[in-house]
């Protein structure tokens, strides 16, 4: 397994955990989808596996060693990738300034930044039209488009996506699926939060639901598909 | 706006031990006696209501008010000269001090209104310095650098204000922060305060919600501004010289009021009567120290700062809230308090 | 019987680029009109505009037949307008409550009437249980929920949402939809922004498609399903 | 009487003390944007640097220009000890909501170098005549050889700056990490790193402008409130924060101080200028030079 | 034995701390000097008493001046207040100080608020210990004019400048020095009020130079203005006369203005100029560690000794008996000779003003010369020690 959680627990304010022991694992070349109710503790999950929050019990291992202790900082150079919830480019930076960015965890090897940069706008028609334009003024879904392209750059072994398809046209909800399948295909392991159970549960290997901070709902996401309503209706 | 004040219950608990520590404040001078104890309780009151005023912006609508020492400028000298060339009583010159400044204070409101918080108050600076080198300019008037000499307050009912005893200056002062802050308590626990602090959280988000947000702005300016002024035309007649200098009406009295109400916990109000105490308190503690005093006086801003991040009355109520939570109230976060 | 919202000939640009080409369109009271298009079609302007936030180059917005265009947000607010954002714009610092109640500082009302219109409130969207917590621990979903009560609480005649669905969970969505639906039903018009094509025809029938900036058609979302150029821009195969 | 001679010398004079206006307010600016303090013990870094230069210049020794190095070199390390030790646990302890704290902290470090440079160095000015004495001549106008090297570093340094933060690795990590400090972490960039290397860039330049003027700026306790001022002043109009806002609002603040000077009537010129910033300030709210890069 | 406890006033912290350091070092020198001379400890009414200081340190601030001054009244119990500096100090404090009935002796606040009140008849306790600036800067004139008339200086224009400090010290000066000129008929063609600590002046300079000035004159208090403002005259080029006034209160200007100095003039400061001022200099220089600045360590010092020597004449702290013998009393000291007026026009403009008078007569300065490092009196020439050499 590439990713290991066990009997987490996090909380925000003393006493009160939003996670009370979850356990979780992600495998290479495969996609898990997580799935829950607004609140159910989905990004709180996905922030503390990247180490924006401390958690107070459990463990979380990568690749076998434990990293519980990470920084933020230091999940690129482990080939974690992470969307984050909510908008996370640089506003104020152009878009092609954005994408070099991505690129920060192997800077030093010049040729390969420069043409991960390139093959990003080659990808993205979209991106290609605003290269030089401020982030900050992007479309919704644009931001979206570009936060994704930024994260794929470094060929992450383990994708951490927080709600990729929030605020994207369904023709752009589809093609970030595919993408998704494509990472797969390289031998990803992807973790994916979305508020479409349908497209997590049709791309997923595997399937966790999340309620009020435990999982209550786990398997193969092939089990699942033909009472994804069922599911939904009842847990989430 | 008077349906703006309807969700105002006024004896809460915070206003009571507010009034407890007002009374044990007139309590101290008159006890102590003399007229040292008396002076330094005059500075603290006045920079503590300062730090009030500041704060009045500063926490509830993020407005640095880096000017705030030109309002004070604007109501000593407005009533001085008040009283000076019209021969009205000091009394009444706090009021015309007070509006002065507040005039001032909607001229650079409405002026500024478009500016986001900082903008406001950074460009209240020039504000200020304008003023202050207009008075130093406009000597025949002012008589500028050389000091405007200004008498003190005329008795009243009987009862006379010589500055020789300065108990009865602790006494006016006491009494004209005791309305100042009534005013601003029912202010900012108001329907006007809620707005104030969702303008500050979100501006766009507030107007959208059909709230004129410069007005609000604006109210907030201008009544901060009024009340400064008041406690300009005190010193004046309190200090009895007045020069436009930077230490006395310019960047550095700004950054000492600033310093009162962010010791003291922004937001709070209240917090800047801590932080008059301390800080004015502890400078004359360690007079005999010289150099050092100030030296020490630097290691305790950081010191502070770095110990009760939120100021003494974040760390008050971070007190409190562990106790309180500890006798099993509820575990919820609150990022942030009022009043 | 006069539209409740006329937007007539906008055009907007940024920088030179084109962001709106003659958009025209109406909205009846009572109504719910869905808006969608391609990311970065203009959606989104289109309410900056209508809100004031945004002034327009050229055309005109008419609410109730009231030129509206380039007012401020707050006076727009005031004559009815009632909105959300794609990235909801709560009060993060308040509680639950208080930020209803600041939607309540114009309405004149007396502290218990205020406190009952906000319990009814809490009670319709179903926060009751946080309403004393502070938004900013509140999870996404919920702040886009509890922004659209905040905007409903102004009693607004014409209620416009940016993607009011996106981050939100199916029990909300459905609370949402027939909380909207009950509010079209006393004469609110409604224009709502979505890229959730499977909720929204379960709010309206009809909706208007705006790509690259332009109105391509307005019709049932059941006839846009078939648009070949439609499903080749927005849908997707 | 104002002859084109006349406006050329004042052009010059404008532009070649604006030039350290604007250097002092990029420092400054720099510090704003990413750390989100305003640095008011900018002016004392300003101090340290004038001290420094003077120590190693006149009383080691150095040759100027080394000296020079020396002092910014001194004054980054400081910079960032400053970062380390105080800001950054500050941070640490109030998450996102630290920024307006700061301002109590630098006020703190403020109060204390000023007067710790009292009780070591004493109250008096050390200073120097000149680097490079001599002035140079064209027709009427003149400009001493002291100001041409200030106006060629401050050039030379800002090109740099601007260069580095555009262009650079480094320099495009700085100012995102000022925009997004969450997503710039996700990125791999270490922040904490970032934040001392940003203050440490705001301390040397101010340490170096400290350095290279030393011969109109002496080093005493309390020379930085002067230099502060300016700074705070150039930062607004330039549009807070923005770090080439500021190096443009340098000069023309210079110009305006300088044509005010030679044009007002007497005795009103401060009052004029400081009249002509609120202007500015009124006109172009946002401050002169920033653009808008986020939408609603 | 008895103590008798006396404030100190100064701007011991903050922008104006040489001053005030200088004042705090005269002071003691004078309170030791004094010792060894068996002038302490002191007889009061019989007992004998020595003296202690209080230090009142005003930060260049009326406010904390008085903060300072309760504080030292109050608690400390001084009976007697001693030298300062700021005119607003010093006015914010003598009314504090007459209803306290505490003599304030050598206050160097000059304004002629303080003589004027002191006219009005209420203030017999305060001992102004510098003339009105009016009385000191009319001197540069009739120097100029002396020059003139001597064939020692031919100006090419009747041109002049005034550049003053925005301080009530710089004001009064310029506005007492531009009557002067003016009377001589000069025109004056600018009179310019910089900001406080401003240290550039080549816009100002530029204005001059264009207008053909062949006099400048400045008063700036802070010795780096002083020091700017004669390298940026220097190098703009300008012609004729500059009259630095200030420039004597750095004790160090040389290294800060090198040979830029060359040829300006100064009437701001006792000169260290007799074997007395020069043993005492280097004396103060070897106990604080710095050179003094004459004009605030000097006169500290004198005006304690002075204070010592009215005391112990007087032999009672009874404020109407001392302040008749403080009046009385004259005293040569290092650097004045020091006698009070008993009413205006008695060589000052008020009574209890220190009164103004030739070298060692009473309350004047010479006017030196800088070239190179040296700085010589050239200036009344019956005392100069070089020839007047004019500028280019
Ligand atoms: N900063 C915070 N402070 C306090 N509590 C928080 C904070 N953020 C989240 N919470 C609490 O943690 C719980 C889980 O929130 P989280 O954001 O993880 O939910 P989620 O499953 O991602 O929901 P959504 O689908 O809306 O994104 C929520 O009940 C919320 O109240
Ligand atoms: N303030 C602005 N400055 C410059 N360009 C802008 C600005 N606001 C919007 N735009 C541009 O206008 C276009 C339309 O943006 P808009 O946000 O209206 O799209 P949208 O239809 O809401 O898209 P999405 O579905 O992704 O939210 C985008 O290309 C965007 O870059
Ligand atoms: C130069 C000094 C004589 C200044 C004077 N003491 C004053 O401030 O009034
Ligand atoms: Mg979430
Ligand atoms: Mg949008």
């Amino acid at each position: 397994m590439l990713l290991q959680v066990r009997e987490l627990k996090v909380g925000y304010a003393s006493g009160a955990d939003v996670l009370r022991g979850v356990d979780l694992s992600v495998g290479a070349s495969s996609v898990t989808g997580l799935i829950g109710a607004n609140g159910a503790g989905k990004s709180t999950l996905l922030k503390t596996i990247c180490g924006f929050l401390r958690r107070r019990g459990g463990a979380i291992a990568f690749d076998a060693a434990d990293i519980g202790k990470l920084q933020p900082s230091q999940l690129a150079a482990h080939g974690i990738a992470y969307l984050m919830e909510g908008h996370s480019v640089f506003p104020g930076l152009t878009v092609e300034e954005n994408l070099i960015l991505g690129t920060w965890a192997f800077r030093k090897e010049r040729a390969r930044a420069k043409q991960a940069v390139e093959r990003a706008f080659e990808l993205s028609s979209v991106l290609r039209a605003k290269r030089k334009v401020k982030a900050g003024l992007l479309s919704g879904g644009q931001q979206r488009i570009l936060e994704m392209e930024r994260l794929t750059l470094n060929d992450p072994r383990l994708v951490i996506l927080d709600e990729p398809s929030l605020g994207l046209s369904p023709k752009l909800v589809h093609e970030v699926f595919e993408r998704i399948a494509q990472m797969k295909a390289d031998g990803a392991g992807v973790l994916v939060v979305d508020q479409s159970a349908r497209h997590v549960c049709a791309a997923s290997d595997h399937l966790y639901v999340l309620r009020l901070g435990e999982i209550c709902i786990e398997g193969p996401a092939a089990s699942f598909s033909d009472r994804i309503d069922e599911l939904v209706r009842n847990f989430i | 706006m008077t349906s703006l004040f309807k969700n105002f219950r006024f004896p809460d608990r915070r206003a009571l031990v507010i009034c407890a520590l007002l009374a044990g404040l007139a309590a101290i001078p008159s006890l102590v006696g003399g007229r040292y104890i008396p002076a330094v309780f005059t500075s603290i009151l006045l920079f503590f209501i300062l730090g009030a005023l500041f704060d009045f912006m500063l926490g509830y609508l993020r407005i640095v008010n880096f000017g705030i020492a030109g309002f004070l400028c604007a109501g000593a000298y407005g009533s001085a000269l008040s009283v000076q060339y019209f021969h009205i009583t000091p009394w009444t010159g706090l009021l015309v001090g007070g509006l002065a400044s507040a005039v001032i204070g909607l001229i650079t409101g409405v002026l500024t209104l478009r500016l986001r918080g900082i903008y406001i108050g950074l460009t209240t600076l020039f504000v200020m310095e304008t003023l202050r080198f207009a008075i130093s300019n406009a000597r025949e008037v002012t008589r500028g650098a050389s000091g405007l000499t200004v008498g003190g307050f005329t008795p009243l009912f009987g009862m006379p204000f010589p500055r020789s005893e300065p108990i009865t200056y602790y006494y006016i002062i006491l009494a004209l922060v005791i309305v100042t802050y009534a005013v601003l308590y029912a202010i900012v626990r108001s329907r006007i305060g809620l707005v104030f602090k969702a303008i500050r959280d979100d501006e766009l988000g507030t107007s959208v919600l059909g709230i004129h947000v410069v007005r609000y702005k604006l109210f907030n300016f201008v009544v901060a501004s009024f009340f400064v002024g008041v406690f300009g035309a005190f010193y004046a007649h309190y200090i009895g010289i007045l020069v436009p200098t930077a230490e006395e009406f310019g960047i550095q009295r700004t950054v000492e009021i600033l310093t009162i109400a962010y010791v003291g916990g922004r937001g709070t109000l209240w917090g800047s009567l801590l932080g008059a105490l301390f800080l004015v308190g502890m400078q004359e503690v360690l007079r005999d120290l010289q150099e050092w005093r100030l030296v020490i006086y630097g290691l305790s801003l950081i010191l502070i700062i770095t110990v009760f991040p939120s100021g003494f009355a974040g760390a008050l109520r971070q007190l409190g809230e562990r106790f309180s939570s500890r006798a099993g109230k509820g575990a919820h976060i609150s990022t942030k308090g009022d009043a | 019987m006069t539209a409740l919202l006329t937007v007539d000939h906008v055009n907007k640009s940024f920088q030179g680029v084109r962001t709106l080409t003659d958009v025209t369109f109406d909205l009846e009271p009572g109504r719910i009109l869905g808006l969608i298009g391609p990311n970065g079609a203009g959606k989104t302007t289109m309410f900056n505009v209508i809100s004031g936030i945004y002034s327009a180059d050229s055309g005109r917005v008419l609410l109730d037949g009231r030129d509206i265009t380039n007012r401020s947000p707050a006076r727009i607010a005031g004559y009815g307008v009632g909105r959300t954002f794609q990235v909801a714009r709560t009060f993060n610092d308040m509680t639950v409550a208080e930020n209803l109640r600041v939607a309540l500082v114009n309405a004149g009302l007396s502290g218990r009437e205020e406190r009952q219109r906000i319990a009814a409130m809490l009670d319709r969207v179903g926060l009751t249980g946080v309403r004393d917590l502070m938004v900013s621990a509140l999870p996404d979903g919920q702040k886009k929920l509890l922004e659209a009560a905040r905007a409903m609480m102004t009693s607004p005649r014409l209620l416009i949402l940016d993607e009011p669905f996106g981050g939100v969970s199916a029990e909300v969505i459905d609370l949402l939809i027939s909380i909207i639906r009950g509010l079209v039903r006393e004469g609110v018009g409604c224009l709502v922004i979505s890229h959730d094509i499977v909720s929204l025809p379960r709010l309206c029938e009809e909706v208007l498609v705006l790509v690259e900036g332009k109105v391509m058609t307005r019709g049932a979302i059941s006839e846009i399903r078939n648009d070949a150029r439609i499903v080749d821009a927005y849908l997707g195969a | 009487m104002f002859t084109a001679d006349v406006l050329i010398q004042l052009t010059i004079d404008g532009v070649s003390r604006g030039a350290m206006y604007g250097l002092m307010g990029a420092g400054l600016a720099l510090i704003f944007g990413i750390l989100g303090i305003i640095n008011m013990a900018h002016g004392e870094l300003f101090m340290l640097g004038a001290y420094a230069m003077y120590f190693a210049a006149m009383v080691l020794g150095v040759p100027a220009p080394i000296a020079l190095l020396i002092s910014t070199a001194l004054m980054f390390c400081v910079g960032v000890a400053m970062e380390r030790g105080l800001i950054a646990p500050l941070r640490a302890r109030l998450g996102s909501r630290w920024l307006v704290d700061g301002y109590v902290l630098t006020i703190g470090i403020m109060v204390v170098l000023q007067n710790l440079a009292l009780i070591v160095f004493g109250p008096r000015e050390f200073g120097i005549a000149a680097f490079w004495p001599g002035r140079q001549e064209f027709g009427d106008v003149v400009i001493s050889n002291e100001r041409v090297l200030i106006l060629a570093g401050a050039l030379f340094t800002t090109g740099a700056l601007a260069l580095f933060l555009k262009k650079t690795n480094l320099g495009r990590a700085i100012r995102a990490t000022a925009e997004h400090p969450a997503a710039a972490q996700v990125l791999g960039i270490n922040i904490e790193r970032i934040y001392a290397i940003t203050f440490g860039i705001g301390a040397a330049l101010a340490g170096a402008i400290g350095s290279l003027l030393l011969s109109t700026y002496p080093a005493y306790p309390t020379v930085g409130g002067e230099v502060l001022l300016k700074a705070f002043v150039v930062v607004i109009i330039g549009g807070l924060g923005s770090v080439w806002g500021a190096m443009l609002a340098g000069p023309l603040l210079g110009l305006i101080e300088a044509y005010a000077t030679a044009f007002a009537p007497g005795g009103w010129q401060n009052t004029i200028t400081s009249l002509l910033v609120l202007a500015v300030l009124v006109l172009r709210p946002q401050g002169l030079f920033s653009r808008q890069v986020t939408r609603p | 034995a008895d103590v008798i406890k006396i404030g100190v006033v100064g701007p011991f912290t903050g922008p104006s701390a040489k001053i005030g350091q200088d004042i705090q070092n005269g002071t003691k020198m004078a309170l030791d000097d004094a010792r060894a001379a068996g002038e302490l400890p002191l007889t009061i009414d019989g007992k004998k008493a020595d003296i202690q200081l209080v230090w009142i340190d005003d930060e260049s601030s009326p406010e904390k001046a008085v903060k300072a001054y309760r504080n030292a009244v109050s608690r400390e119990g001084i009976q007697m207040l001693l030298n300062g500096w700021h005119g607003s100090v010093g006015l914010a404090l003598i009314d504090l100080a007459a209803s306290d009935g505490i003599i304030s002796y050598g206050n160097l606040a000059a304004p002629e608020d303080i003589s004027e009140k002191i006219n009005a008849g209420k203030y017999t306790n305060w001992f102004k210990g510098w003339p009105a600036p009016k009385t000191m800067s009319g001197l540069y004139v009739e120097a100029a004019e002396d020059l003139i008339a001597k064939g020692k200086w031919t100006p090419p224009t009747r041109k002049a400048a005034v550049v003053v400090e925005d301080s009530d010290w710089g004001r009064t000066w310029g506005e007492a020095i531009v009557t002067g000129l003016k009377a001589k008929g000069w025109d004056v063609v600018a009179q310019d009020v910089a900001r406080n600590n401003e240290l550039e002046f080549n816009a100002l300079l530029t204005r001059y130079k264009a207008s053909g000035v062949s006099l400048t004159a400045f008063t700036l208090n802070a010795p780096a203005s002083a020091a700017a403002f004669v390298k940026q005259f220097h190098s703009a080029g300008l012609k004729g006369l500059l009259f630095a006034d200030g420039l004597g209160w750095a004790s160090n200007w040389h290294e800060l203005t090198g040979d830029a100095a060359n040829f300006a003039l100064s009437m701001d400061s006792p000169r260290v100029i007799t074997p007395e001022e020069k043993e005492w200099t280097a004396r103060f220089e070897k106990t604080f560690g710095m050179p003094p600045v004459p004009a605030a360590g000097g006169h500290a010092y004198d005006y304690t000794r002075a204070l010592i020597k009215g005391m112990s004449v007087a032999g009672t702290l009874d404020t109407t008996k001392l302040s008749a013998a403080l009046l009385a009393t004259e005293h040569k000291g290092i650097w004045q000779y020091y006698a009070f007026a008993r009413q205006p026009g008695d060589a000052a403009i008020s009574a209890y003003e220190v009164k103004a008078g030739p070298f060692m007569k009473g309350f004047s300065f010479p006017m030196v010369q800088y070239y190179g490092d040296k700085a010589p009196v050239v200036w009344p020439f019956e005392f100069a020690e070089a020839e007047f050499k004019a500028p280019n």
